[in-house]
């Protein structure tokens, strides 16, 4: 009886016998991980826009409140993207000719919307509601991240159910006083202290100084709070 | 491989077993070569194939074809195709699923149980048994995927870590339903594999090309014969019928705890796991007959697939049979008894119904036809008992069609609907028989059908055997 | 197959036998005489072979027990830390919040469970199996005997290995030749 | 954001608002969308309105990037940003505006409530007299004909493209020519009814001023010219009567289907349940049988009204003189005896006796189908009864023109054959399709020179006629019209015209030319400036107009009362009705006379009784049936009894008219009568209408509208498929539905004390696992069985002198503890619950249309209707008790079943994915994103709740349909189960709303759409946890159970057992 294998082969069978429950384990957690990467998410992704708005300069350098664009975010789910009258206001004056400004005052001739591509796509079967979030004491900061250093705005969180769900789990680190809600240099830490402690802040004073109740886990993560 | 000492027939080892009192297990007049021979010589193709295996393989290649057509335009299309509606909410497909996985069900009772009893008469058949176990939960398999409404996300189903922080409700039975279906075709292919190493060497060293040689040798993963190996390895294919016996049950109960575990008048059943069971073994051994018969007469294989074998599994089926007319007789009691509205109206629908007629043919399928099978003349008849048989497995989807037609006329009477299949419904259950058949010829083809290394085993010792006394572990 | 190229390294000495109970006798003797490195070959299994050679129980259940209770175990936390732990939710009014009350609905785990382990024993069993023997092992010089293939079929052998402490190819040959053997043969590496 | 905090507002109608849209229909991207059959991307539409786009429209593309088609982020939507956004609008805060729904003249009151300037629901208008906060199934619908895709988008004169300034030009050209003529040329303008005193006044007294050749005809085929002619037979003129039925403790009626047909059936169905309460009075009472109104119905098809009847009496419809006349002369009405039946004759002699005892606190009320002399008999025994003035209020006349249309009708059509007429008008009718068989008005019509159609549809009479204008929408376009008693509703547009249709105001106006007003609204606010009520002090008419505005009525302007008695000496003399068959024709409860054929939630509406979806059929009793050897044969295929019903088909004559249609065996169906629904079979309805039903109009004549005598039927051997979303109508001794009389409540009341005050009598069914009435009752805050936790384990009852017999230790009975494991969750927080009153449902299925609206539910076609998959959330059983061939002694149940949110819901525990699973306050959340679709809940649902989409029913293609979606719901893709989530959608902005706010929300703040619905207002809804809501009072009435509460799934919507107030003096079934 001939040898049918060179003896090369032992080491290729077994590793062929005894890889393939790792690949097949191994390609479930690579999956869990490309799944979760920027490039699935979007996350840090500079997008073009037609008109290179800066948040950067308008929020970080002019100081512009939020509220001034995205004027129903205290009232409705939406923040409200600004229609093209909000920009004329100021840029009728200021760089009322510069070419970056162009499609805006184009818009605003032609009565066209501005085409603005979306930064922060939620599937359509997400109901988020941005009044809510803020009324409970959730800042801007938490989800859209550094928003005043943004030249062109990007998505800051990965915005996964589980990155939300972390959040319904357990608000409290992600609350501030209702003061500090639009604000983007706010950190719960010594240096930003409670007046009436001198300590940074804690989730209870929180609570109490926003005198909202926060509703239990079991509650905010019910299916319908966020799928209808 | 059976294990211990045929104690019943009272043989010690070296004494010659009284051949004329036992019903034969091999026939013929066979050595350890002439049953390679015999036997490796249709898998390495050096006897040919006959006739019947091309043309079964063709028709069972179209009908495979025709699956193909009727899951594409099912997933185009949507489960709308077929004739579920709101009340009957499971057709075909899960009809279709049990009764599948119930006839894989007798694959690895006779390889398991039947070993772990000392039969001897299951050696012959254990084999393409366990082949068709594997092929059948293949075609079972299927159906839960494709009766899905969005079959794209069948892996929700499974707890990986996914990026949506959701995991599977494990209080459904659907869930105990992917793990037990899961693990039963993993096991069976784990067990079945492990009965062919062997096997593989024997080809590896008889097949005449070089090709074949190299496959072979390749799934026979290098096995020499060492002692110490046939040690370990019969260790093992003993654990693993143990553990297969537990998993049948809990395959077909976990199977039937689809419908006992729901409120459905009639499913909510504590008769339902042993019921389903015991009907899953008897559509199995009918599946086998109707397999093993044609067979040994187109490989003449006689001299292994005795009348023996043939009789013992006939009277499996006359058996079991009989255990699911007491089910059936039982569920009409017990819904009787109950008192409840809900039960006993079922009852009388599903009697009287207007799906009356498929229970009775039920019962005419499964207790009244069987009953041909106390005589022996008929049993030993190839005709009778394959007729027999083809009854049995269209009793046995009846069987699953009337628990599903059901939910026509349940709860409320204003929903109460109807159920009828479509064609799609027909393509997909027909498809699957071609798949079914293309695998199990492929098989029949290229892998030995009956365990060489297990009827060499049982060859009386003069010719080399050991009168089918195995060697698990000795005495210490 | 012709005999070994000189200087080749030996690797057994290899004894045909043509049924099982002259193998059985011939390891006996070889046991008796000292010598350790021994194996049989046989076409199917032949417990008394296993048992001639001292190898009487085999390692592969507890191999299996464990495999088989790691799975069990693992099958049912996991379940209850992912239904109860990490996203608790109310299904059919069988949960509460707290994590430990949840074990309420045990019973319902228990299918999971039960084939978890049943999967992980089957699972443990074959690669278990596969390593403990070895294999697989395609190549083995053993396949360089002529005649080994009859292994398979019908033929049963006993080998003496090289590196058996009393192996002397001359001495164990002709203590071989006296075991009644149908042939010996020097098998090489 | 609900309806309760938000006034209604007036839109602001400056051109700017709605300039985006208008603009927009004309671009040819919006037309290549429209035309467009697979928009690649209907998100992506540069468009203002679509600026926030559908929130619904993506689910497919996101779920198929779950399987790795698109791994990239879920998806990157442009955004499109008003230039100039509307002040009162903010992004995704809805707006109501009030507006009102037009048909036969009569306008019911809505609100229709916007989303970024998209009407995407009409609800009833609580300051509204016809509808006080309700609304039926067919105002409801008229939304979907808003957006219908094949509304006419364009003016065309002979099929070819014009505009509107051209056509209006040679139009009004051409109408010269006719006036300067010598002599004239006559002009018709041939209209329905018309209510609208705006349009009403432009018509008389601009356009007819105009052209004095011109003359004004009103012609529908559902008119009512008998009322009309029946109130001139009592008074001399034509009152448009009113009834209270707030007072009414009798009611009597002939063929009338006054809840969920005619004028003001949305305020007479509130009005009729506000006595048709099975509460307990004060001090635990049952009421008694003057507490409770009873209802008389005699009728030959069965109908809503007839299945809530106490006593009801089957005759043929033209039969129903005689026995009126009788009743008549019993109630002392001057009118002579004529000969009946035995039995009916028995029959009345109570009845007489009962309305003799309730002189000024009952009804006699006539069907509109229903010869003249019988209205006025009704009047005359309304009369004696002295009722008059009481429960019946009679007003001057509600139409600016009460006219004989049948009979001006059939004039027109002479003058049009005689080539005399050299223009005609239609504006909004269809009369080619509607006109009686034997006046050929489409021949009649190839004789006017000028033909000129306006309507909302490229329908038959369009194609006939020279030239077509479409026409708005009720909700495109600035209106008025009257409420059933008078009062002035204003009509306010909710979007731009999104055809560019034009109003007929607007073509009127323009047609008389030399106004200053062209605009609609500049009309109607025109119009009312001149004719604003008169009342006592100076009134600033903006401030009003805008105050009226937003109430959707001016204020006190109901037409004014006609102070008469009726006369009953103008009652024409008897003359008795040839037996036999006779034929009888009505509106179709869904889609009227055929103008809502198209739409398609009327369309798949099931029928209130017949339970027909999609056609219509010739209506007949089983003994009728059984006596010409028809039948129908429920298939074992498809859907069978939930669906497919194959029907033989017949052929019927009416003298020389002939048509086949399928037969329909009804039980309670009068013997040797035919009825058959108006308006199926049209030739140029649509998509949605196309193959639907038979034209009911080819047997109708002007002689025999409603009722034909001297039928002929004979089967034709073939058979037709139906699609009955419920044939099956036996309870199988199951009793989904309790019933009772108000008598034998009062005996259970007392002697189950055993039961803890619960009716054994209602509650018949074997016990399976628990007694409903525990299940249902701890949940209950402050009932004796109220959940307390481990202590209810160990109660131990503080024995008193009296309740030492067995049966006072019900709670000892080992069966009367729950047999739960699983402890009851959600005791804290809100626990939203629902209480159906079977007492006050009639069937009307306003709450399935109102579901459909709200949650986005597609319609499915026939077809799948047929293999048993119909959608609706909701659906409203109907259950008859008694033989099916004894219609006098048949009883009807209505039960509308939505899911029952079941505390230990069947359905959740098996979901493999955890697709349903309960919310924190106890709702059975359905969470469409992650369903698999395995379909085990639907199976293990025992209330066939669940709906699933086995194929692709949402319409993902039709853009305007897209813009009518309501975005707060979840548009289903394929694949995914859904069912009734109790609105959650309202709950959870009113919980956003109250969390923000920091205080609680009010019961009664949350309303489902169903609840909003209801007319009958049989559906309340509220947290458990408040013991003061209305829905726990509810649920505390000994009436309460739960549908198979037996099976422990605790389901949160209970059921209120129907307890009628049946006379006891009345002849008893035979065998009973």
């Amino acid at each position: 009886m001939a040898q049918i294998f060179h003896s090369s082969m032992n080491s290729v069978a077994r590793i062929s016998v005894f890889g393939l429950p790792l690949l097949f384990v191994g390609s479930i957690l690579g999956g869990t991980i490309i799944y979760r990467s920027p490039y699935i998410t979007g996350e840090r992704e500079v997008i073009d826009q037609p008109v290179p708005f800066s948040h950067k300069h308008h929020v970080g350098e002019l100081g512009i409140d939020c509220r001034y664009c995205h004027t129903s975010v205290e009232t409705s789910a939406y923040a409200g993207i600004p229609p093209t009258k909000t920009c004329m206001n100021c840029h009728q004056q200021m760089w009322a000719g510069s070419d970056m400004l162009g499609p805006v005052r184009e818009s605003y001739k032609q009565d066209k919307s501005i085409p603005w591509e979306g930064v922060h796509n939620l599937p359509n079967y997400v109901y988020f509601n941005h009044s809510i979030h803020l009324a409970k004491g959730v800042g801007c900061y938490s989800c859209h991240g550094e928003i005043d250093k943004m030249n062109l705005t990007f998505q800051d969180k990965s915005l996964l159910m589980e990155w939300c769900l972390k959040c319904h789990r357990n608000p409290g680190p992600n609350l501030r006083p209702k003061e500090e809600i639009f604000s983007m240099t706010w950190r719960r830490d010594k240096d930003h202290p409670n007046p009436k402690t001198g300590e940074a802040w804690t989730t209870d004073e929180i609570i109490d100084h926003n005198k909202l109740k926060i509703r239990d886990a079991i509650q905010i993560t019910s299916c319908s709070t966020c799928h209808r | 491989m059976s294990t211990g000492v045929l104690e019943q027939h009272g043989d010690g080892p070296g004494v010659a077993p009284h051949v004329e009192a036992m019903p034969l297990a091999i026939g013929g007049n066979h050595s350890l070569g002439s049953v390679v021979d015999s036997i490796g010589d249709i898998a390495t193709c050096v006897k040919p194939h006959p006739r019947e295996w091309y043309i079964v393989f063709a028709a069972g290649f179209a009908m495979f074809g025709m699956f193909a057509v009727a899951v594409t335009y099912l997933l185009t299309m949507g489960t709308g195709i077929w004739g579920i509606n709101v009340p009957t909410a499971w057709g075909f497909a899960i009809i279709n699923f049990v009764w599948w996985i119930g006839i894989g069900h007798a694959g690895t009772l006779i390889s398991a149980i039947l070993l772990l009893l000392h039969q001897r008469w299951r050696t012959s058949i254990n084999r393409f048994a366990e082949a068709m176990t594997i092929f059948a939960v293949m075609c079972a398999g299927v159906f839960p995927l494709l009766h899905m409404g969005r079959p794209w996300l069948a892996y929700w189903l499974f707890p990986f870590p996914n990026n949506f922080a959701m995991w599977p409700q494990f209080r459904s039975p659907l869930a105990w339903d992917v793990f037990a279906v899961s693990t039963y075709f993993t096991v069976s292919v784990v067990f079945w594999y492990v009965g062919l190493i062997p096997d593989f060497a024997v080809l590896r060293d008889s097949s005449p090309t070089k090709i074949q040689k190299w496959i072979y040798g390749m799934l026979s993963m290098g096995w020499r014969g060492s002692a110490y190996h046939w040690r370990r390895y019969e260790k093992v294919y003993l654990i693993l019928a143990g553990i297969s016996t537990p998993l049948v049950f809990s395959v077909h109960s976990i199977v039937s705890f689809d419908f006992a575990v729901s409120i459905v008048p009639l499913w909510h059943a504590t008769i339902f796991p042993p019921f389903f069971v015991i009907g899953a073994i008897f559509s199995g051994f009918a599946m086998v007959l109707v397999l093993a018969i044609p067979l040994r007469k187109w490989y003449h294989l006689e001299d292994f697939i005795t009348d023996w074998h043939i009789d013992c599994c006939a009277k499996v089926m006359l058996a079991t049979g009989m255990m699911v007319s007491y089910g059936y007789f039982s569920e009409v009691w017990m819904a009787w008894y109950s008192h409840s509205e809900y039960e006993w109206g079922t009852s009388k629908q599903r009697m009287f119904g207007p799906y009356g007629w498929s229970f009775w043919c039920l019962i005419f399928c499964n207790f009244v036809v069987p009953q041909i099978l106390w005589v022996k003349k008929w049993r030993m008849n190839s005709i009778v008992l394959f007729s027999v048989s083809i009854v049995a497995l269209i009793g046995m989807w009846f069987e699953r069609y009337v628990i599903v037609i059901t939910l026509t006329r349940e709860y409320i009477p204003a929903a109460w609907g109807r159920y009828a299949p479509t064609i799609w419904d027909w393509a997909t259950f027909i498809g699957t028989f071609g798949m079914f058949f293309t695998f199990f010829m492929l098989f029949v083809r290229y892998v030995p059908m009956i365990s060489m290394t297990e009827i060499r085993e049982l060859l009386p010792k003069k010719s080399g055997g050991r009168d089918g006394h195995a060697s698990a572990e000795g005495p210490p | 197959m012709s005999a070994p190229a000189k200087g080749s390294k030996l690797f057994c000495l290899l004894a045909e036998y043509d049924n099982p109970e002259a193998l059985v006798v011939a390891i006996k003797r070889a046991k008796e005489a000292g010598y350790t490195k021994l194996d049989g070959y046989s076409p199917y299994g032949v417990a008394e072979i296993a048992d001639a050679l001292g190898f009487v129980k085999s390692e592969m259940a507890t191999v299996m027990l464990c495999g088989g209770l790691v799975g069990a175990t693992s099958a049912f936390c996991m379940q209850w830390y992912l239904n109860a732990v990490d996203y608790p939710l109310n299904v059919a009014g069988r949960a509460v919040s707290d994590p430990i009350g949840w074990l309420d609905s045990w019973p319902s785990f228990i299918p999971v469970t039960f084939e978890g382990g049943i999967l992980t024993c089957a699972l443990s069993g074959l690669f278990g199996l596969l390593a403990v023997c070895g294999l697989p092992r395609p190549h083995h010089p053993l396949f360089n005997a002529p005649k080994f293939e009859a292994a398979t079929r019908d033929k049963f052998f006993l080998t003496v290995e090289a590196n058996d402490p009393k192996f002397d190819l001359n001495t164990t040959k002709e203590f071989l030749l006296g075991l009644q053997p149908q042939s010996v043969v020097e098998v090489p590496e | 954001m609900t309806r309760t905090t938000e006034e209604p507002l007036a839109p602001v109608v400056d051109h700017e608002q709605w300039v985006g849209l208008e603009e927009l229909a004309k671009s040819p991207e919006f037309q290549d969308m429209l035309h467009r059959e697979f928009p690649e991307d209907a998100t992506a539409w540069n468009d203002p309105v679509s600026r926030r786009t559908f929130l619904t429209l993506a689910g497919a593309s996101v779920a198929l990037a779950g399987i790795g088609c698109s791994p990239r982020p879920a998806s990157r939507e442009k955004i499109f940003p008003y230039v100039r956004q509307p002040e009162q609008m903010t992004l995704g805060i809805p707006l109501f505006y009030a507006t009102g729904f037009t048909q036969g003249g009569i306008t019911i009151g809505l609100l229709a409530k916007s989303r970024e300037g998209r009407p995407i629901k009409l609800e009833g208008n609580p300051s509204h007299p016809t509808s006080l906060g309700s609304i039926d199934a067919i105002a409801q619908a008229s939304l979907l004909d808003m957006y219908d895709p094949d509304r006419s988008r364009r003016i065309t004169k002979k099929g070819v493209d014009t505009g509107w300034d051209t056509a209006v030009l040679e139009l009004r050209t051409a109408l010269e020519r006719l006036r300067t003529e010598n002599p004239p040329r006559a002009i018709r303008i041939l209209t329905d009814t018309v209510g609208s005193p705006a349009l009403g006044s432009m018509i008389q007294d601009e356009f007819l001023k105009l052209y004095p050749s011109a003359k004004w005809v009103q012609y529908e085929p559902a008119n009512r010219d008998n009322v009309r002619e029946g109130a001139k037979l009592a008074y001399g003129e034509p009152v448009n009567t009113v009834y209270d039925f707030t007072k009414a403790l009798r009611v009597l009626s002939l063929d009338a289907d006054f809840l969920s047909n005619g004028p003001g059936a949305v305020r007479y169905t509130k009005d009729f349940n506000r006595l048709r309460n099975s509460h307990l009075k004060e001090g635990g009472k049952v009421p008694s049988a003057e507490e409770m109104n009873r209802l008389y119905v005699i009728e030959s098809m069965l109908t809503s009204t007839g299945g809530v009847a106490d006593h009801r009496l089957a005759v043929r419809s033209a039969d129903v003189e005689a026995i009126a006349r009788n009743i008549a002369k019993g109630v002392g009405a001057a009118v002579q005896e004529v000969a009946i039946s035995e039995a009916a004759k028995n029959w009345i002699k109570e009845l007489v006796n009962d309305l003799n005892a309730h002189k000024g606190k009952s009804i006699v009320i006539a069907g509109e189908n229903q010869p003249p002399a019988v209205h006025a008999l009704a009047h005359a025994m309304n009369g004696a009864l002295g009722n008059i003035g009481t429960t019946v209020l009679n007003h001057a006349p509600i139409e600016i023109k009460p006219t004989t249309q049948a009979a001006e009708f059939k004039e027109l059509v002479a003058e049009m054959s005689a080539g005399t007429v050299g223009a005609l008008l239609i504006i909004g009718v269809n009369p080619v399709f509607t006109s009686p068989a034997d006046v050929d008005f489409k021949k009649a019509l190839e004789r006017v020179s000028l033909t000129v159609h306006m309507g909302s549809h490229s329908d038959e009479t369009a194609a006939e006629c020279d030239w077509h204008i479409n026409q708005t929408h009720f909700l495109e376009t600035w209106g008025d019209g009257r409420a059933h008693d008078g009062t002035v509703t204003l009509c306010q547009p909710l979007i731009a015209p999104l055809f560019n249709g034009r109003s007929p105001l607007e073509l009127l106006a323009y047609l008389v030319g030399d106004r200053t007003e062209l605009n609609p609204r500049e009309i109607v606010k025109g119009y009312w400036k001149k004719n604003w009520p008169a009342s006592g002090s100076k009134v600033d008419f903006d401030a009003a107009w805008q105050h009226a505005l937003q109430e959707g009525i001016i204020p006190n302007s109901a037409s004014a009362r006609v102070d008469k008695q009726p006369n009953a000496a103008n009652i024409p003399a008897y003359t008795a009705p040839v037996a036999g068959l006779e034929l009888t024709l009505r509106p179709d409860p869904a889609i009227h006379d055929g103008r809502y054929l198209n739409n398609g939630w009327l369309q798949e509406l099931p029928k209130p009784i017949t339970k027909l979806t999609w056609d219509n059929a010739l209506i007949v009793s089983p003994k009728t049936a059984e006596k010409h050897g028809f039948k129908i044969n429920i298939e074992s295929t498809g859907g069978g009894e939930h669906g497919r019903s194959v029907a033989d088909m017949a052929e019927i004559t009416v003298g020389d008219k002939k048509l086949k249609a399928a037969v329909w065996i009804q039980p309670g169906h009068a013997d040797d009568s035919i009825t058959l629904h108006l308006g199926y079979g049209r030739q140029k309805g649509g998509k949605v209408a196309k193959g639907t039903g038979f034209n009911a109009y080819a047997v109708r004549t002007s002689g025999a509208a409603w009722n034909a005598l001297g039928v002929k039927i004979a089967g034709t051997g073939e058979t037709y498929l139906l699609a009955s979303t419920q044939a099956h109508f036996r309870m199988e001794g199951r009793r989904p539905v309790r019933q009772g009389t108000l008598h034998e409540y009062e005996e259970n009341l007392k002697e189950n004390k055993r039961t803890h005050g619960k009716v054994a009598l209602f509650a018949k069914v074997p016990p399976v696992a628990s007694p409903e009435w525990r299940s249902i009752d701890e949940n209950v805050p402050g009932s004796p069985n109220e959940w307390k936790g481990e202590k209810a384990k160990e109660h131990k009852h503080e024995h008193t002198k009296d309740d030492k017999k067995e049966e006072d230790h019900g709670h000892d009975d080992p069966r009367l503890i729950p047999l739960t494991m699983a402890p009851a969750t959600n005791k804290e927080g809100h626990r939203w619950a629902m209480a159906i009153d079977l007492t006050a449902c009639n069937g009307c299925s306003a709450c399935v249309t109102a579901c459909m609206a709200e949650n986005n539910i597609p319609v499915v076609g026939k077809k799948e209707v047929t293999r048993g998959r119909e959608m609706h959330w909701i659906r409203v059983d109907r259950y008859y008790e008694g033989k099916a061939d004894d219609p006098d002694n048949l009883t009807t149940h209505f039960q509308p079943v939505p899911c029952q949110q079941c505390e230990k819901a069947p359905c959740e525990v098996v979901c493999p994915v955890a697709a349903t699973v309960h919310s924190a306050d106890g709702l059975n959340d359905m969470v469409y994103n992650r369903c698999v679709g395995t379909r085990y809940c639907s199976n293990n649902c025992p209330y066939k709740v669940r709906r699933f989409n086995f194929l692709t029913f949402a319409d993902w293609k039709t853009d305007t349909y897209k813009l009518m979606r309501n975005p707060e719901v979840t548009v289903r893709e394929r694949g995914v189960m859904e069912k009734c989530t109790y609105c959650v959608q309202r709950i959870r902005s009113a919980g956003i709303e109250s969390e923000r706010t920091g205080r609680e929300i009010k019961d009664g703040e949350i309303v489902t759409a169903c609840q909003q619905a209801c007319p009958a207002g049989a559906i309340i809804f509220g947290d458990l946890n408040d013991a003061k809501a209305k829905v726990n009072t509810w649920k505390q009435q000994p009436t309460n159970y739960g549908l198979l509460a037996e099976l422990n799934t605790m389901p949160r919507t209970s059921y209120l057992a129907a307890v009628r107030n049946p006379n006891p003096d009345m002849p008893k079934p035979k065998g009973a």
